[in-house]
Parts: C-alpha cells; structure tokens; sequence
C-alpha cells in the first residue's frame, strides 16, 4: 500500500466510525488532493464532511479548532507546513491555549496534517521544516510516520486523540510503499518511540522521511562496510518525546547519533540532545552528534539542495566519528 | 432625576444608524455613512425612488421575536439590572485594580495582574445580544474585552472575580485571567486576547452548528481595532461562502487603545469592511438595547433560516481607558482638559437611555432603579469579598489542564 | 488568417468590464458586476439620473498618456513582440519542464525542479502593466507565477531560464527558481512564493515611494486566490491609510489551482473585495492589451498625483495547468472532454485579440507576425541552449547572499 | 538613564543622522508609545518618519520589508513580540529569505523591535518567548540587551546593520536604570558575548530579562553563601552566537550552566547547548544544566506564574549540582 493510500484509509475509517470526523484544506475535495492523499473522498463522504478551501490557512486552521471546541473532530489538511507561518497563531495561540486558559474547559480534538519540510526544488519559502517549532509547544502532540503502516495507525489514534495533534508527512513520502496490517482496529500508539533495529555499537536517532531517504541505508551502509552495529530508533513521536526508550538504548550503545533534516540550531535535534544529554551524560562516551541540514535558506538549484541537506556519508562519518573510528 | 433622553449630538450614536439602505443586489443591506451626511441623504432619497423595488427584499427579515418594545417589564427589569450590574462591576473591578492588597506587615500586592480592559459604556450592546440568543444553541465568543459578555451570558460576579485575583475558584481556576473568561456551560466560547484571533474561531463555531444542524447561530465578536487583522478577511469570506449562522459584531467603541478609527480604517464608515463578501453589512446604534435587540434579531433569524452571516457594527463608546494604564490623553485637550466628546458620550449613557425610556414607559420607577442599584453593588461587594477570601490555586495545579489526554495514548 | 475577433463570449472577458460605474462618494469609481446583469443595468441607469453630479468626478481620473490607440506603432509591435515572447517562453518552459535532460548512460534528470507556473492565456497583463510604467522610479511585485512580469520588465529569456535550470547564470543565481525571479535592476521585486506575501512588500515599496517623494507608483499583483489570504486586507488598509501610490492588481483567471472563484469567494465580482477601504476598485478586460494601458494608467496617475491606490481586477484566462502537475480535470466534462469555456477563451486570446486589432488597423501585416514569431522562438532557443551550457553554482556558494554584513559587526 | 531612554536615545541619534531611518508601529506616535519608549519623538520627527499603524502586524511587518529592499531603514515596533505569531511569515519568508533567493540582490536593514517573554499577569497568549524561534532562522540576527548601555549600543548597531534584526526587549526591563556612556558614537557589537563576571568555578550563561531578575542575584548569591566563583557570561546576541566566548570559559570553568526563560524543549537554550555540548564535550565535568521556565503554558494567577519561571533558588541548586555540591 502507498503511504497516501494509508493515509487516506485511516481518514476513511474514522470518517466512516465517527460522524463528526470531517476533512478540510485546499483542494481535498473536487481536485481530489493536492497530492492525491484524499482521492475519491468526496465521492464517498459527500461536500458536508470533505470540503475545500479558499487560500485561508488561519481561517480554516481556527474553523477547526472552534469547531473542536464543541465536539468535532477536524482534520485539517495543509498542503504544506511551510504555509502555516501565516496562521501560527490560530495554532499556538487557540489549538493549544484554550484548554489551559479556560482551565480545563475544552477538549481539542483536530488533526492538522500535511507535507512538511524539504520536497525538492521549492526553494527557502516552500521547504520549511516546522517540526520543531511546533514540538516546543505545551498543549500540542507532534507526530510524525515514515511508512505506510506508521502514517495509517499514527494518524488513525491521532484523529481519535482529544488533544491537537501536529501530524507531519512529506509530499516525497507518499509514494512510498509497505506492508499495513488489515482491519480498521489497527492503531499504533502515540508518544513511543519504535527500536527499528537493534544494536549495541551507537544509538542512532531519527524520524519522519530522512529515515527512507538516507538514515536506513547509512544504518545498512554503517554495518556492511565498517562493521559497525547500529541501534536505530524512529522516535514517531515528537512531542511528547519518548526519552526512555532512547536513554535505554544509549545505556547499552554509549553513543549517540541525532539524524534530522532541520537546521540545527533551536532545531529538533537540539531539542532531543537537551532532553537526553543530563539522563546520558554517564553513559555517553562520546559527545551527541547532530546531523542536520545547512543552516541556509533552502536553495532551489538541485545540486545545492542536495549539498545541505544529511546525506548517508554524512551520517557515516558522525557515527564513526562518536565510535572513534 | 436621570439625565433626560436627548437628541443624539455625538453622530457616532445618532440614531441614523438603524436606517438602512438597501443595495440593489439580493439580500445585501448596506449601511448609512454616519460621518458623510452627505451621503446619508443620498441614500435616504434614492431609497425613496427605489422603495417600491426594495419592499420584497426588505421583507426578507423581519423584526425579530424579540421586539422590547412588546417584552414582559420582566424581562426589560432584568436586561437593565444586568447593565447595571456589569457597569458595577467593571467600576469595582476599577478600585480593586488600582487599590492594591496590604498586609499587616505593610507590605503591597496588586489584586488583579497584567492587562485589564472595562466594559463600561458599552453593556447595551452584550445586554442585547445576549436578549436575542437561544442559550441552549447558540454560542457567544470575544476578544479581550469580555468581562461585560461573560456577565451577561451568566457568569456570577463571584466566578469573574475570582478569576482576575487569579484565585482557584475563578471561572478558568486563576489560568486564564482577564482577557481570557469562559464559561463552556454559558456557550461563553471566551475571552480572547489576540486581537482578531478569535473570528476564525467563531467561524468555526458556526461551522459545527451547520454541521450538526442545530439551529443555533454564534456571536462573533471583536474591536473595532480588529477589523485590520488578516483573520478579519478570511473569516467573513469563509463564513460567507459556507453560509453559516456566523453573526460577527464590530464594538466600535470609536478607538484601539489610542487610536482613533479614522485613524485605522481607509474608510471610516465600518460597516463598509463587510461589503465584498455577499453578505448584509450595517451599522446600529450600540448605546440602545432596544436597537441592538432588533437589529440583532435580525441577523439570528437569517442565521437559523440557513441564510449566513451578518455583519453589524455596535456604534458604542468606551467611558474607561483602553486598559488600566491609560491616561487617554487621546480624549483631552491641550489643556488636558475631556474633550467635548466625553460630555456627549455620557449623555448617551446605554444604561441612562434604558432607564429613561422605562421610565417614560412607566415600566419601572427611580425607587426601582435605586434598588437594583443597591442590589446589584451589595451582590458585587458579595463576589470581592468571597474572591478575596478563596484561595490561590496549588501551585503544582499548574501543570493540569494542559492536555486531555495522557500519554503514551493508543486509542 | 488570425482567429477573428469576436464578441466576447466568455462573460469573463466581456467589455463590460471596464464600463465602470461611480459610487456617489468622493473619489471612489465603482465596479460593474459582471455576473449580475441585473445590477449593471440598474447601476447605468443610475449612471445617467446622477451623470451630472459625477461628471465633475469622474474627470477627476483622466485617461492616461499612454493610450493605445496615439501610440507610436514601433511601440506597438513592441509591445506584441513581448507577448508573443513570453508566450513562447512559457510553452518553451513547458517542454523542457517535461522532457528529463538525457545523459549517455541513461540516467535521466529534470531540467527544471518543484513547482512552475506559467503565464500563458494572461499576457496582456504583464505587458499592459509594463507599458504604463516608469521603469526609473516605478516598481513591479508578483506572486509565484512571475515568468511573464519578469520578461516583460526585461529580464532576459536566458537569465530566466537559466533560473529554471538552476544555474549560476541564473537572474537570482539559481537560489529562487521558478517562483522566485528578481531582477533588481529592471525593479523586478520578485517573485514569491507564499500566496500573498508579498502584499505587504508592494505597500512597503509604495511607502518608500511616497517618503522618498520619488512619484514612483508600485504594481502589487496577487491572483484571485490570493484575495482570500488575511494579508489583503491588512495591505489594502494601510495603503488606502497612507495614501500610498500602490496599484493592486488582482489577476484574476478565473481560477486557484483547481477552486474556481465562485468556490473560493463569497462575492464572484472580486472588484467587490477591494471595497470598504475608500479606494477606487473595478473590473477591466485583462485580456485586452489597450483596456489594460488605459485602465491601469488611470490608477498611475491617481498614484503619482498623491491620491493613493488603487484596486483593479484584471480578469483573464490560465491557458495551462496550474503547475505542470495538474490535469486539468475542473475544466473537463465527465468524459474528459474540454469544456466549452475553454475553446471560449482561446477565442479571447490576448495575443490574437491583438494581432488582429493591429492588422485591422494597418499597424502590422501577417508577413511581420510571422517574422516576430520566429525571432523570438529563436531567441527562446538560444536562451535554452544557453542555459543549458551553463555550470551549476559551485557547492560552496551555497552559503553566500544569507547575510549582507560580517559578524561580529560594530557600525 | 532608564532603558526606555536609552531605547529612545538609540532611536533619536540614528534618525538625526540618517533620514532613512523610520519609526513604525502601534501607538508609537500619538500615544508616544504603549510603553513611553518613543515619547517625544512624534514631535520631534514628525508624523512622515513616526508613525502610528491599525493592528496590522503582518500589514506592516511586510511594510518594513518592502521599504528596507529600497533603501529606507525602518524600525518596526511590536507591542509585544507574543503578537509576531500573526505575523511570522513575513518575518520569515521575507526578511529572512528575500536576500538569499535574489541571489543577494536586495539588502534588508530592518530592524523589528518590542518587548519579548514574560512581562507578568499577561497569561499564555501574551506571554510568548519568541527567542528560538528566530534565532533558528538563517537570514536574521537576534539581540537582546539587559541594561540601559546594551540596550543603547546594541540597538544603533542593529539599526545600522545591513540585515534584518529581531530586537528582543522585555516591558518590565523598560523602568531599570543604569550608565549609558555618553556621546551619539558609543555602539557595541552585535555577535560578541559580555563575560559580565570572571570566575573560576561554573560558566553561566544567560541573556535578556531574567538576569537582572534572577540571574545576577543567583550569582551573588553563590559566591557569598556557597563559596561558588561564577563566571557569567551575557550572550548579547543570540544568532549568531559566540561559541568561542564561551567554550574558552568552560575550558577554564568545566562546568556549565544555562538561564533563561524559554521552554525547555527546543528552546532557546537547547539551540545554545547543541552549539556547545560538542566544543566542550571534553572539557565538562558535569552534564550542561539548562534552568529555563516549567514547560506549560503560562498561566494568569501570580503564584502560579512565579512558580514556574527560574528561581534564584532553581539557579542556586543547578549550579550546585554541576559543581557536585
Ligand atoms: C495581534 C495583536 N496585536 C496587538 C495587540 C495589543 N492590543 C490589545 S487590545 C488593542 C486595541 C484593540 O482595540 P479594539 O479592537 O478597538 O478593541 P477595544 O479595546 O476598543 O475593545 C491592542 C492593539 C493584541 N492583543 N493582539
Ligand atoms: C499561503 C499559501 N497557501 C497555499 C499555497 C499553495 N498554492 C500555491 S498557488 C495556489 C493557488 C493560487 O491561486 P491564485 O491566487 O488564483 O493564482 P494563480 O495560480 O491563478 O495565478 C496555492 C493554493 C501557497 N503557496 N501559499
Ligand atoms: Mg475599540
Ligand atoms: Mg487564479
């Protein structure tokens, strides 16, 4: 199954055990999805609950968090993350105040969902990378797949979740195939971290499309060639972070790797070094590397793109790096 | 005794303001330029021409259920008690802002913490809304000016109080603060402190009543300062092209903080900012309930007849500053002097006009009012001295209501 | 020879557009509904009841000097020519977008990465925009479908498609691509990416247009999507505020990638949207080279002249997809047939419209159409070849043009 | 001098020498400031270079932009940094990246300033530590001063630097007095940290409004009842930042401590101990300690509010902790 077919399954099933779960955004319904994540959902749930947008992200972003207030339960499609710079507001400021400031008055429950980060030749304005300025938030959950059968059970207890869930995909993972288990019960949980491979030379920590794209085959490319046994966690889950699982690991390993596509600086990894590096501190033999993207504007020109972004060299050299190889 | 009902001198409160002009195309009233009489008069001629033309679409919406008019004295009692309870309210809310709490010791405390904006001079126009809404279905939701809104929908003082001492038993549990009241049993959605972050909200409110089909339509409210927020454009337009029971409610209390409207808006008739969006668009005199409560009744009506939204600006003036700080030198002469404004305004006090044409009326008598006054001050001195008796919530209560769920979550 | 000029046949693109009605107040020209004939025809009746009124107003706005019909023909076929270019340039784009480079292995490679948006169908815009403009004091800012506003200030076809290609040859050094061409030297402020985002930029040049006192005028365009987004009513505010020279230009082609406008606005008159600001908002035919000079001088001069923006919905036709990904499945009949809207538009194609009001008028032969289709097709040749020959940027330059200073940094 | 003043002194000497430079803003004219910063200078400039605004701040954030592609030099104020969240991808997109994508055609010498973080009572939505978020920004610089002279000199940098500067003041900073040198030259640099304090024992690290609150009592607090030597270092400017002042003094010190009032998580002072966890790995004898704010929303009620912000007490115990004390 493609990743948007997983996707677009777990919306279709909550859809279809819940009434009051409905999809918006652009284009979602008679364009079928900017990327064809909601293809024929129109068709089948009809214009009251697959409805699209005019270009109004803070509109339609706090549509859904008014229409949670009172017992909905939005999904709300960006096309991309990058474009919630214009209504980061409706989401920090409603999404994930409103409980607190009514003391505990309402629940939340809307999905935001869409591509997020780097999709290639959209230059600086088009490849943000929004993840950890949402996984900073207090009254925010940040999740985010990297296969089919993670996007279909994570967005499934997502849409179920009554807190606002962040939900990160990446337009280039769509397309991406894997098995997904059978049935509509098929749920994953939120807030654990998945040991996707184990090991006991480094613990290598990452998420969402770097995984496919160049974490896995580093982590393949790091034990064939230079025999070194990688212990690779996929944190799924970004906010609440799942610290035990990763210190666990870096307890038996020593070691530490962080893999992201964002900058680095008050990026995600420095989040998670924060989060691990005093509970480590003992454990660790060497310092936590980070590798990230360039701290520049994404470029539009291919080869320059590539050029910032982790590559599976890059990852190589980090982790032979804390291994002191 | 109360200071007559006058001919309006302020224009902004002239009763101008509740003739409405229709455009020519369906269902869209326009409104009447309240600075450019020139205007006005155009209008009211070619109204005139066009009337025979107009009288079907004027028919469209009819005067609401509502009317004052023909309401219970009952009912027209309780609407000006609760005026004049949130009036004695903000004014308490005044002292206990500016006094601040002593100690034996001598040692100082404020009361009340940070920003705090007062409602006073503008209760006609949450008194009346609140007359026209079907509690069980329909939903009220503010900017940061919303002790009056909160009061009017039901909060007791107590609840209100308490939650500007930052205490425990405050309706958001010392959480939210001033700018922040709700109440989720009053359908009072809040209490926002972003200017114009809380339209989509209310837009998505109204959103879930056309979805449920309820019936039920949702009180937007917002400053005039709010309406050059981008949120301003993007919820009308929404509300418009989905058709929903979004009725949004400019206060124009005639200033943001210090600035003046014509000094924030091209265009100084607000009611034009909601043209462009297919939608009825007009100005009401905010200082008189009764016109709030039919202008408003009509808006309810298209509402729950699956119509849309409206846009009704409350033509109103605030008798405080902005906020607590505020000298309002933007109101004072050179000579640091209230500008003739101020005197014109208080004229125009809604609660004095209610008062006057109860009276007038005879629906009620000064020993009456009088009364009301004695209770409604007995009832708010009652709140202060329970919310200055309750305590602060525990410290670790801080770290509730943050998330409703725990995690890890599989569901 | 040349499709004949028609009747127009697409309301769409209809003259009447830029029949324009005034609105009684001060300086402000209204808009002709165009779906709502009713309302036109009432407004033009009105038109002439109140004509004497408004003469005196209307003359307020004269036609500006660069009326087509006076102008020099060498300007003319100039201004045919740069259509005509950036046309080929665009179905140029089209093909090399969609053929991968091929290498000796194999191993394919797309030219040109992400998204690309092309300008075909909406020509006489850009090019009715440029010939208005002084290009020494006046500014042109755009959206992300910039490839013809870019040709049209004189950005060479090469620069741009090398940008496309990514090359260091690029205009913006293969940093920006498709959607982001600068040229800083033509005024040619871009180029962005962020529906509306540039909005603000437009009234930001304007504002230093009028505290320079350069009389320079800004051209701020946005699509009809683009309306939707909060900062259009936050731009058109303060521009109307400051009475700044910013002309907004709403291209409107019908169409937000695959939202029609009846889908995405409440009100399908976009001129609509440009009310409620106290600035003059109307429809032209942006599919008419001449109706685009005339009209959009009128808003320079209004701009030059001190009395501050204007609101001018360009409406127009999208030849292709939204970007090269798109099927185009909102223009087809359930069979996959093109709808008749869009034979309709090829028929109101600006460059044909063009051509053949120049060859009625003796002002070009075929002979001379033909001989400028193969110049340019030829300059758009050399421009890929060129492009293509060009070396990527170094990796290293990856990390230049961030900043404009060095840190630590004491001035 | 106050540090309004000195705020005001910066604003007035470098409009007097450039007729560039502008001052935009809500209430910042007629009202002379929600905050009394620009007071006086309506009349003194005049309404073409003082000027009010509607609440419009990505309406004028973008103005500033636009205008400072062209040569003027505007200094937007916000009334609160809280408000940006409106705003931030004109901050973003624009300011940050306009340069880059031209490939560096334009100059953006904009200088957006207003009081950031917690200024008490305000409650979560006025409450908001914008720090992190733009200093993970490439494309912009962040300062934030503590006293009248920082807060003088780092502003006429900031104002005659060539690029888009985040100017992060603090409203209950405005009233603290303090020397200002005199004379219209004295600037001090942006991306240089102040070692306020030499000391032998722990490197402290903190910025902005917490260390005249907190931070400078903790440090005294330290030397007199616990013996401990504090070298405290003022980071002045937070992108870029002075990985060298700093790693020098952990050389010296082995022990790090950092303040302020962020959230934890991908806050501001994971973005600080990410530049220098690496650096430093060998030379700390302790796991960094980060004391930032509890990672909640902010609430209203004043005990709750002082409860979960850093403490003399919670710095004392920090840095007793890394000095195994
Ligand atoms: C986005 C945003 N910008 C600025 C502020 C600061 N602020 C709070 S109230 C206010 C004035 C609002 O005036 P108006 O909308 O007329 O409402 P009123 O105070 O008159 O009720 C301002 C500027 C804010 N809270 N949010
Ligand atoms: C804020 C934002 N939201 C969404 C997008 C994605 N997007 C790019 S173009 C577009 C449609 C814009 O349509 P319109 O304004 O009519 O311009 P046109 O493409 O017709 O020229 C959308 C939704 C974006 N770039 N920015
Ligand atoms: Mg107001
Ligand atoms: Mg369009």
């Amino acid at each position: 199954m493609q990743l948007r077919e997983a996707l677009r399954s777990a919306m279709t099933e909550e859809m279809e055990r819940d009434p009051n779960v409905f999809l918006m955004g652009e284009e979602v319904a008679e364009y079928n999805g900017a990327y064809k994540v909601s293809e024929g959902m129109l068709d089948r749930f009809g214009s009251q609950r697959v409805i699209d947008t005019p270009i109004s992200e803070a509109g339609f972003a706090g549509l859904g968090v008014g229409a949670a207030m009172v017992g909905l339960r939005p999904i709300i499609e960006f096309m991309s993350w990058s474009f919630t710079l214009v209504c980061l507001d409706q989401i920090v400021n409603n999404a994930a105040n409103v409980r607190y400031m009514s003391g505990g008055q309402f629940k939340i429950p809307v999905t935001f969902r869409g591509g997020n980060g780097i999709a290639h030749g959209l230059a600086a304005t088009h490849s943000h990378r929004m993840e950890s300025v949402y996984a900073r938030i207090p009254g925010l959950i940040v999740v985010t797949p990297s296969t089919p059968a993670e996007a279909k059970g994570l967005l499934k207890t997502s849409i179920r979740c009554d807190d606002p869930v962040i939900f990160l995909e990446n337009e280039k993972m769509l397309n991406e195939t894997g098995d997904v288990p059978d049935g509509s019960d098929f749920t994953l949980p939120i807030g654990v971290a998945d040991v996707e491979r184990q090991g006991k030379d480094v613990t290598l920590l990452s998420y969402g499309r770097p995984l496919a794209r160049v974490v896995r085959p580093a982590v393949e490319a790091l034990q064939n060639d230079h025999g070194i046994d990688v212990e690779l966690i996929n944190l799924r889950t970004l906010r609440p972070l799942d610290t035990q699982t990763i210190v666990e690991s870096i307890k038996k390993t020593n070691r530490c790797v962080i893999v992201d596509e964002d900058w680095g600086y008050c990026g995600m990894g420095s989040g998670i070094l924060y989060r691990i590096q005093k509970p480590a501190f003992d454990h660790l033999d060497a310092p936590i590397e980070y590798v990230h993207s360039d701290e520049i504007p994404v470029p539009y020109s291919h080869p320059l793109e590539e050029a910032m972004l982790p590559s599976v060299d890059r990852i190589v050299s980090a982790v032979k790096e804390v291994c002191y190889r | 005794m109360r200071a007559p009902l006058k001919d309006c001198s302020d224009p902004r409160n002239c009763l101008h303001f509740d003739t409405h002009v229709w455009d020519t195309r369906a269902g869209v009233l326009n409104r009447t330029g309240f600075d450019q009489l020139e205007w006005i008069q155009m209008a009211v001629a070619n109204d005139v021409q066009v009337a025979e033309k107009r009288t079907a679409k004027r028919a469209e919406i009819s005067i609401g259920q509502a009317d004052a008019v023909s309401a219970d004295p009952a009912v027209l009692r309780d609407r000006l008690r609760t005026m004049m309870l949130i009036r004695r309210f903000e004014e308490r809310t005044y002292q206990e802002y500016t006094d601040p709490r002593k100690f034996p010791d001598g040692r100082q405390e404020q009361k009340i913490g940070g920003f705090c904006h007062l409602y006073s001079g503008q209760e006609a126009v949450a008194v009346g809304c609140v007359a026209v809404m079907d509690k069980a279905r329909d939903y009220l939701i503010s900017g940061y000016r919303c002790h009056g809104h909160s009061l009017a929908l039901g909060m007791t003082p107590h609840a209100a109080m308490a939650e500007l001492f930052g205490k425990a038993t405050g309706c958001s549990k010392g959480k939210g603060g001033s700018m922040h009241l709700f109440d989720a049993g009053d359908h009072n959605m809040g209490g926002h402190g972003i200017v114009g972050g809380q339209l989509p909200l209310g837009v998505g409110l109204a959103f879930a009543q056309k979805y449920k089909k309820t019936g039920g339509v949702t009180f937007t409210f917002m400053g005039d300062g709010a309406i050059n927020q981008g949120t301003h454009n993007e919820s009308l337009n929404l509300a418009s092209l989905y058709k929903l029971p979004c009725i949004f409610v400019v206060e124009n209390n005639g200033v943001a903080m210090g600035t003046q409207v014509d000094r924030s808006s091209a265009e100084a008739d607000l009611a034009e900012r909601g043209s462009g969006y297919n939608m009825p668009h007009w100005n009401v005199d905010g200082n008189d309930i009764d016109v709030v409560i039919r202008e408003f009744s009509k808006a309810v009506e298209r509402g729950r007849r699956g119509d849309g939204p409206s846009y009704i600006v409350a033509n109103t003036y605030r008798f405080r500053g902005h906020s607590m700080s505020d000298p309002m030198k933007y109101r004072k002469t050179a000579e640091g002097k209230w500008r003739p404004e101020v005197e014109e305004a208080r004229k125009r006090d809604p609660i004095v006009i209610l008062q006057n044409r109860m009276i007038e009326q005879r629906l009620i008598t000064d020993e009456q009012i009088e009364a009301i006054e004695a209770e409604v001050a007995e009832v708010v001195n009652q709140a202060v001295e329970q919310a200055e008796a309750d305590p602060y919530p525990a410290l670790e209560d801080r770290f509730d209501d943050i998330l409703a769920e725990r995690y890890p979550l599989q569901k």
